[in-house]
């Protein structure tokens, strides 16, 4: 019952198998479907036409894959340092009240892409700030940062429901949330990029946020395979003593690693709050942080990996939304299954199908092993 | 602040932390045999839902316990097929699992009982109600002693009294036999446990259907004897609370009913001290006392403890041969 | 007129037995009269509430019905997209030629089983469980608080459940609320906190006290124990939009629904008739009469945020 | 003896992957006898032994037990077959005692209360027969290794092993424990038990054994009479060829001290002090060899030299100068390289490409940067260079770490820390788990890097590379330097200085 080191083609460990995990995890959320007596080859058909049916679900797609991207990557980057950044809902929700304050300072007197640095910085400022407590005690305590990023979470909501309420509420206003932004605030739409493919965007919120996402990709790209703290990440996440073998400072990394990792997070609320509501409010967060495990883990961590597996998270959330639109019976919670079905056998379980897979494609043994030897 | 009122706080207390004292008795079992349970919230919320959903429909409590141990003990197993028999991640099992329960049982809950989520409320006759021991109103007007006696150890539910009886037997079971020996070892050196002919996977699997066990009474207690109903998400963040009084207890039967005790309380007091005015600060927001346990969590990990050290073996499946 | 009535509900979902589920009642109770179908969705977030709105409007629904303050920017900006559409906002306000924002004097409704509870209390202490701390919700204390002090009632107290959304599903935090208040001496709890009024209501008829429902008549969860319930009348106003569309009486503008319009008020049924003495039910009577005639002034928490005494 | 051997082993065949451990491997143990079996590092011996105990299983073969063949699919079976077994690396639960280890597995019933009273009874009685003292109320992590080892003697012994199984044994043990352990095995060959015991050392081998196995990369190459062979015969067998068994290498020029190290203490992380207020210098130009038994402190010394262990007092000082921040990037900067003991675990990041590790540790160096950014042509540039140089197979700075072979592994690491041309050097098991061809050239390495007039320290456990390369040897006993014996002194004046016998007491 050996699971021997990966010795599978590239395309089959990155993409045949990933593909099969998905797959299966799908398959089981079909008997779900059937077992609450709807039919669900038609909720896939639902599915797909409501996210990839026209230009508007395209875009509202793209605007959900967006959201996590942001956390994929956040997930991701701690992943590299061997860190488990539960704390992504948290560090998105903080993230969101540097947004608020950038475009309410500058909405009415700065063009929106004045305010949109503005806003990029605050909220990557904000993420980071709260990640830096559970990292710091990560480093200097041995606190689990499983824990306290879980902690910081519930913390994060308290605090932001007070801010809300208490001090940046816009007065007069019934629901705890922040004045609209004026146009100086508001992030500009992707309607032009969707005209270059013929599509329509329709009323999607989808927007610039999307091509920061990708560039932020980018640079966690370069960051994690191309500079020399990306390599000290990573030597740490992989080996730990090697890396003090290496003088690669422990506490320094870990602290900046989970800065990058919040203040990524934090990022995602430019996407909500200027891309799309115009505001802050309560709860925009929406489970978009722990999305981001899902979606690091079926990405390989990869930024590549991460923003494909976004496209299809999104494609469940705007999907789902048309399917539950259509099919009464199947609450929106089915999403939040396929996640948990997804993440099980996506990651827990990603192993499963390995063996199945070696027999079939891996080279065998004798070609496998380096023809050399030792001099 | 007077003695009944203390006493008042203190019975709360004892509320609030049974559900914790079972979650971490959970996780106590599966992560003395090595396994990490992120996933313990997602087992006292299935394992809620399915104890309403059967006391609902069969209108008995115990078949209701019945089936919410059922539910502990098939997640378990789940668990244990991904981190034992698979080898994965431990950790993403269990997010895994705390997903799956998230949206499954509101799923079944509104296709079985098509109110959202929600299961119907239970009649006291088809609940785990308070018990009044012999003699409670008798001993009441005896000072201290009476008070003790009927406010706070009578009048209690079941599951309650069981809650803290499973802690010194949870501590005989890990020091006094043979399974408690055995999984004591498996946590630190699977190595060990093999070498001596006893099979690390089996032995992980008892140990993770003992936690599902207790996952089972402490979702039962939310949803069949603390209330009447299962509500989505009803869970509410215990199970990660009840792990984190695990880490704060560094593993130890007894620690742990102090620790969820110490959580109960500030659970009680956050609830009783809303609204309170501070003199020279004023009012003290609601939010900071209802993040009170949260931050003082994160305050004890940080600084009471230092590093707590867990069982050696934790978190890494255990692989013989690369 | 054609009506292709749609309801889109807030994101506590369709069965929170409060306010949404009276938007769902109202319509079920249109279609059950007219025959006409309806059709609904429960909005998993706040983008997807405004998708739908625009989603129905898109497919030639009308009236398009919105629950919750929460799609009040979502209304005012898909209402301008379908000028030919008819909207409902429930519980705020948008102006807009084609819609019609209903708000409800919960105030005032809260005030009148205010009085009923300070008049029915031995201890003279009362309480009351909010869900999420917002200011809707402290609108409904405030206007309790008023009433009970009125009738006699020399402590009020208020919890709030939490600060996030699943403080309307805490039914065990509800539950300890309220039994902390009943440590205090309080023996008349009023619960305006979704689905964790349940557990408010459990714990107060465990105890042997009385609880006071909301939004819907929750007058039968616990016949005998449950003292009265603050009705909203979302049914009737959702009720309302379908069958004006349907006559062709639609009318855009903002309908404030208080105690005189039959928008809130107090519930008394065979449920809560033993508990209510005659003369309770002519002091609440009366308070009903003086505040619609304007004898009396129920403070309203919004206007600016802050309660009296 | 009896005609029916004890154990038979017929075609086992085992792999680990892409690794053939155990080819169709024939051996048979007579009853009552020792039987030894050697082999290099990675031969396959604990792998055949492991399979025989249960603890892996073969991928094809046969075991008889007493003349009768038995599926041994776990130690459960191997236990009540009579085989126990002494693991290379201890299979012990540290923070248990003494009894709960010898009781796990037999605990005698589903309470302890019993059993415990059992067990303590027959240790003592065990205890007396083969002079095996342990405390039974010890705690395992608290006890020296040469304890441990015998819990798990008494673990086979009180599970009634009658074939014993001991896998490289002496290595923890200092020389006059070891005696003491042969006098037990002996004593059980004696009562007629079987005993298999797996060493490297082929002294041992001629001091104890009946008969003698010998693997060599996974087969089983040939079996003799150990009275009818001899060590070089034995040797040659092992590594397939004849073995060079020095080192050439020219007398030492010391120049002026290079390392100086002062008084220095070192504490492991429970706060035991492992190395205990030692002082000593290294002069460019010469390689100061550490002796000693393994866990007598020289890893601590090694790392807290590094910079990676903090020592609790005393001072380092490279060329003169004390070094402020001991820290192992400081350290580098100052000149120092260390070649760590175990490549696996801190030498190298296993899952990363080959040319990434040829910069471990020198990522911060600009000559690998274009501002933050990693020149990953540089990068490789160096690395094709060093593999060539190395003779590094196979030559592809591509290739994930994990799928060089050790040798090749170590060179690795070898040439990362020599071509940074460093003033001085740190060796630790430079050789461990490498064959022999890659030993030769290693040391030849390192002697070279000496005659460039480098300060080199080196760190072994076999004493014989420590004799062959050092020109300076101090001996480490219990966090001591216990002794500075001559570099052309005997293998048994320095065996008793490692076990702390100072030269006077010997004399
Ligand atoms: N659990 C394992 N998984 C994968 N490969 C293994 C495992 N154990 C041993 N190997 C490999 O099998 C080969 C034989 O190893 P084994 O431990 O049997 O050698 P050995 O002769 O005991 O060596 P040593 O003298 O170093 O103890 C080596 O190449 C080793 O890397
Ligand atoms: N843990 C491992 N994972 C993957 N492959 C491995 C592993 N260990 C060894 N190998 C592969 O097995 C081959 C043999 O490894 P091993 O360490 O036994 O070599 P060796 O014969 O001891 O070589 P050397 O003489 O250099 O020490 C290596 O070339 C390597 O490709
Ligand atoms: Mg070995
Ligand atoms: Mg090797």
């Amino acid at each position: 019952m050996s699971v021997p080191l990966g010795t599978l083609p590239r395309w089959v460990n990155f993409g045949l198998l990933p593909l099969l995990n998905v797959a299966v995890a799908f398959a089981l959320s079909g008997l779900v479907v059937l077992f609450i007596g709807e039919n669900p080859i038609e909720a896939v058909k639902y599915l797909v036409q409501g996210a990839l049916g026209d230009g508007e679900g395209i875009a509202f797609t793209l605007y959900y894959a967006t959201n996590f991207i942001f956390t994929g990557l956040a997930v991701a980057v701690a992943f590299h340092g061997g860190l488990f950044n539960i704390g992504g809902e948290g560090q998105v929700y903080l993230g969101g009240l540097g947004v608020a304050f950038g475009a309410l300072a500058l909405d009415r007197i700065m063009p929106w892409y004045i305010t949109a640095v503005v806003a990029t910085a605050g909220a990557f400022a904000f993420g980071a700030l709260w990640a830096f407590i559970p990292a710091w005690l990560q480093a200097k305590r041995g606190s689990h940062i499983v824990i306290t990023t879980i902690m910081f979470n519930f913390i994060a909501a308290a605090l932001m429901v007070y801010l809300l309420v208490n001090v940046i509420k816009q007065p007069g206003n019934m629901s705890p949330q922040t004045r609209l932004f004026e146009e100086g605030g508001q992030l500009p739409k992707l309607g032009w990029l969707m005209q270059l493919f013929g599509l329509d965007i329709g009323a999607a919120p989808f927007n610039v946020s999307f091509l920061i996402a990708l560039i932020a990709a980018f640079a966690v790209w370069l960051l994690i395979w191309r500079t020399r703290f990306g390599y000290e990440i990573r030597t740490m996440g992989t080996n730990a003593t090697a890396a003090v073998y290496a003088g690669i400072p422990y506490v320094k990394t870990v602290v900046v690693t989970m800065l990058i990792s919040g203040g990524l997070a934090g990022m995602m609320a430019l996407n909500p709050v200027m891309g799309d509501a115009g505001k802050l409010q309560i709860d925009f967060p929406a489970g978009a942080g722990f999305v981001g495990i899902a979606v690091a883990l079926m990405g390989r961590s990869h930024p590549v990996g991460i923003i494909i597996a976004s496209i299809l998270f999104g494609v469940l959330y705007q999907g789902g939304a048309a399917l539950a639109f259509d099919m009464p019976n199947i609450s929106r919670e089915v999403i939040i299954l396929i996640q948990g079905l997804v993440i099980l056998f996506a990651g827990a379980l990603e192993h499963m199908f390995r063996p199945a897979l070696i027999a079939l494609f891996a080279p065998k043994p004798k070609a496998a092993a380096p023809a050399a030897r030792a001099a | 602040m007077d003695f009944a009122d203390l006493i008042q706080i203190l019975a709360a207390t004892v509320r609030l932390s049974v559900p914790l004292i079972f979650t971490a008795l959970a996780g106590l079992y599966a992560e003395r045999s090595g396994i990490f349970d992120i996933g313990l919230e997602g087992k006292m919320l299935f394992a809620a839902f399915s104890a309403a959903s059967v006391a609902t429909v069969t209108g008995s409590a115990w078949l209701g316990l019945f089936a919410g141990i059922l539910t502990g003990v098939l997640l378990s197993l789940l668990h244990g097929f991904a981190s034992i028999t698979q080898r994965g991640n431990q950790i993403i099992s269990g997010v895994a699992i705390n997903f799956i329960a998230s949206g499954l049982t509101i799923l079944l809950g509104n296709a079985w009982f098509g109110q959202g989520g929600r299961t119907p409320q239970l009649p006291n006759s088809a609940r785990f109600t308070e018990i009044t021991l012999p003699f409670a109103a008798d001993i009441a007007p005896i000072p201290v002693l009476g008070p003790i006696y009927s406010g706070l150890i009578s009048g209690q539910n079941i599951l309650v009294y069981l809650a803290f009886l499973a802690v010194p037997f949870t501590w005989w079971v890990l020091y006094r036999t043979r399974f408690g020996l055995r999984v004591r070892a498996v946590g630190e050196n699977p190595g060990a446990v093999d070498t001596a002919g006893i099979s690390v996977a089996w032995l992980r699997y008892r140990a993770l259907i003992c936690c599902g066990i207790l996952a089972g009474f402490a979702g039962t207690y939310l949803s069949v004897a603390q209330s009447a109903s299962f509500i989505r998400e009803m869970s509410a963040g215990k199970g990660y609370i009840a792990l984190a009084a695990l880490v704060f207890a560094k593993w130890k039967p007894l620690n742990v009913l102090l620790t969820c005790l110490l959580f109960g309380f500030l659970d009680a007091a956050s609830i009783r001290l809303q609204g309170i005015i501070l003199p020279g600060i004023g009012e003290v927001p609601v939010q900071l006392i209802q993040a009170l346990p949260y931050i003082l969590t994160v305050i004890l990990l940080a600084g009471f403890i230092g590093k707590a050290i867990p069982p050696k073996a934790g978190g890494v499946p255990y692989v013989k041969e690369r | 007129a054609d009506v292709k009535p749609a309801i889109v509900y807030g994101t506590g979902g369709k069965f929170d037995k409060s306010f949404n589920e009276a938007g769902y009642n109202g319509s079920e109770k249109f279609k059950a009269e007219t025959g006409i179908d309806y059709k609904d969705f429960e909005p998993q977030n706040d983008t997807q509430g405004e998708q739908a709105i625009r989603n129905f409007a898109k497919r030639g629904y009308n009236p398009v019905v919105a629950l919750s303050f929460a799609w009040t920017d979502a209304i005012a900006k898909v209402s301008k997209e379908f000028p030919d559409t008819q909207f409902v906002l429930v519980d705020s306000v948008v102006d807009a030629p084609n819609v019609r924002s209903v708000v409800f004097a919960e105030d005032e409704g809260s005030y009148l089983v205010g009085v009923l509870a300070g008049l029915k209390s031995e201890s003279k202490k009362v309480g009351f469980v909010g869900g999420m701390d917002i200011p809707l919700i402290r609108k409904f204390g405030c206007g309790y608080v008023q009433g009970a002090k009125a009738a006699g009632a020399t402590e009020v107290f208020q919890n709030m459940t939490g600060t996030t959304g699943a403080a309307w599903n805490d039914p065990v935090r509800g539950g300890e609320l309220a039994k902390s208040q009943i440590d205090q001496g309080a023996d008349v709890i009023y619960a305006a906190a979704g689905a964790t009024g349940l557990g408010v209501l459990q714990t107060a008829v465990d105890a042997g006290k009385l609880g006071i429902g909301v939004d819907s008549n929750q007058n039968h969860l616990h016949p005998g124990k449950i003292l009265t319930s603050m009705v909203k009348r979302v049914d009737v106003a959702v009720h309302n939009a379908y069958a004006d569309v349907k006559d062709g009486k639609f009318t855009a503008g903002t309908q404030q629904l208080g105690l005189k319009e039959g928008g809130v008020d107090w519930a008394f049924d065979d449920n809560n008739k033993p508990l209510v003495t005659d003369d309770m039910k002519a002091a609440v009577e009366k308070a009903k009469a003086d505040i619609i005639s304007g004898a009396v002034k129920v403070h309203n928490y919004m206007t600016d945020e802050k309660c009296p005494g | 003896m009896d005609a029916t051997p004890a154990i038979e082993l017929v075609g086992i065949d085992k792999r680990f992957g892409p690794v053939h451990a155990n080819k169709n491997i024939h051996l048979s143990v007579a009853k009552g006898s020792i039987h030894g079996i050697i082999g290099e590092n990675g031969a396959g011996k604990s792998t055949l032994m492991s399979i025989l105990y249960g603890f892996y299983h073969a991928d094809s073969g046969q075991i008889l037990v007493d003349g009768k063949e038995i599926r041994i699919t776990d130690s459960q079976t191997a236990i009540r077959a009579g085989i126990g077994m002494v693991h290379q690396h201890f299979m012990l639960v540290e923070n248990f005692s003494v009894l709960e280890n010898v009781m796990l597995g037999v605990e005698g019933g589903a309470l302890l209360k019993g059993g415990e009273t059992a067990v303590r009874k027959a240790l003592q009685q065990i205890e007396r027969e083969y002079g095996l003292d342990v405390d039974p109320d010890a705690i395992i992590e608290e006890l020296p290794v040469g304890k441990q080892q015998r819990v798990e003697i008494l673990k086979a012994l009180y599970r009634g092993a009658e074939v014993l199984i001991l896998d490289e044994p002496t290595g923890v043990l200092t020389p006059a424990e070891a005696d003491h352990l042969f006098k037990m095995l002996a004593q059980l060959k004696a009562q007629g038990k079987t005993v298999i015991l797996i060493t490297h050392k082929l002294r041992e081998i001629m001091a104890i054994t009946d008969t003698v196995s010998v693997m060599r990369r996974g087969e089983m190459v040939a079996t003799r009479k150990t009275a009818e062979t001899t060590m070089p015969e034995l040797a040659e067998l092992m590594v397939g060829r004849r073995v060079l068994l020095r080192v050439e290498k020219s007398e030492s020029k010391p120049g002026p001290v290079v390392l100086a190290v002062e008084n220095l203490t070192v504490k492991d992380g429970r706060g035991v002090t492992m190395v205990d207020n030692v002082s000593f210098e290294v002069r460019a130009g010469e390689i100061v060899g550490i002796a000693g038994v393994a866990g007598n402190g020289q890893s601590e010394l090694l790392e807290a030299i590094a910079g990676i262990r903090k020592p609790s007092s005393g001072r380092i000082l490279l060329n003169g100068e004390p070094v402020e921040h001991v820290d192992p990037a400081q350290l580098r900067k100052k000149g120092l390289a260390h070649v760590p003991e175990d490549r696996h675990h801190m030498g190298l990041v296993l899952a990363f490409e080959e040319k990434e590790n040829s910069i471990l540790g020198y990522q911060d160096d600009p000559k690998y940067l274009k501002g933050p950014f990693l020149d990953i042509d540089a990068i490789r540039k160096d690395a094709v260079e060093k593999i060539e140089k190395y003779d590094i197979r196979p030559a592809d700075p591509r290739l994930k770490t994990a799928n060089f072979s050790g040798g090749n592994q170590q060179k690795i690491v070898l040439a990362r820390e020599i071509e940074r041309d460093p003033a001085c050097l740190l060796v630790g098991q430079p050789t461990r788990g490498v064959d022999i061809g890659a030993i030769e050239f290693i040391h030849k390495r390192l002697v070279a890097l000496r005659d460039q007039g480098k300060a080199i320290l080196l760190v072994s456990v076999e004493l014989d590379e420590i004799r062959s390369l050092s020109d300076r040897i101090l001996v480490m006993f219990a966090g001591t330097i216990v002794g500075e014996p001559d570099a052309h002194a005997d293998e048994q004046e320095i065996g008793l200085m490692m076990a702390g016998i100072g030269r006077e007491a010997a004399e």
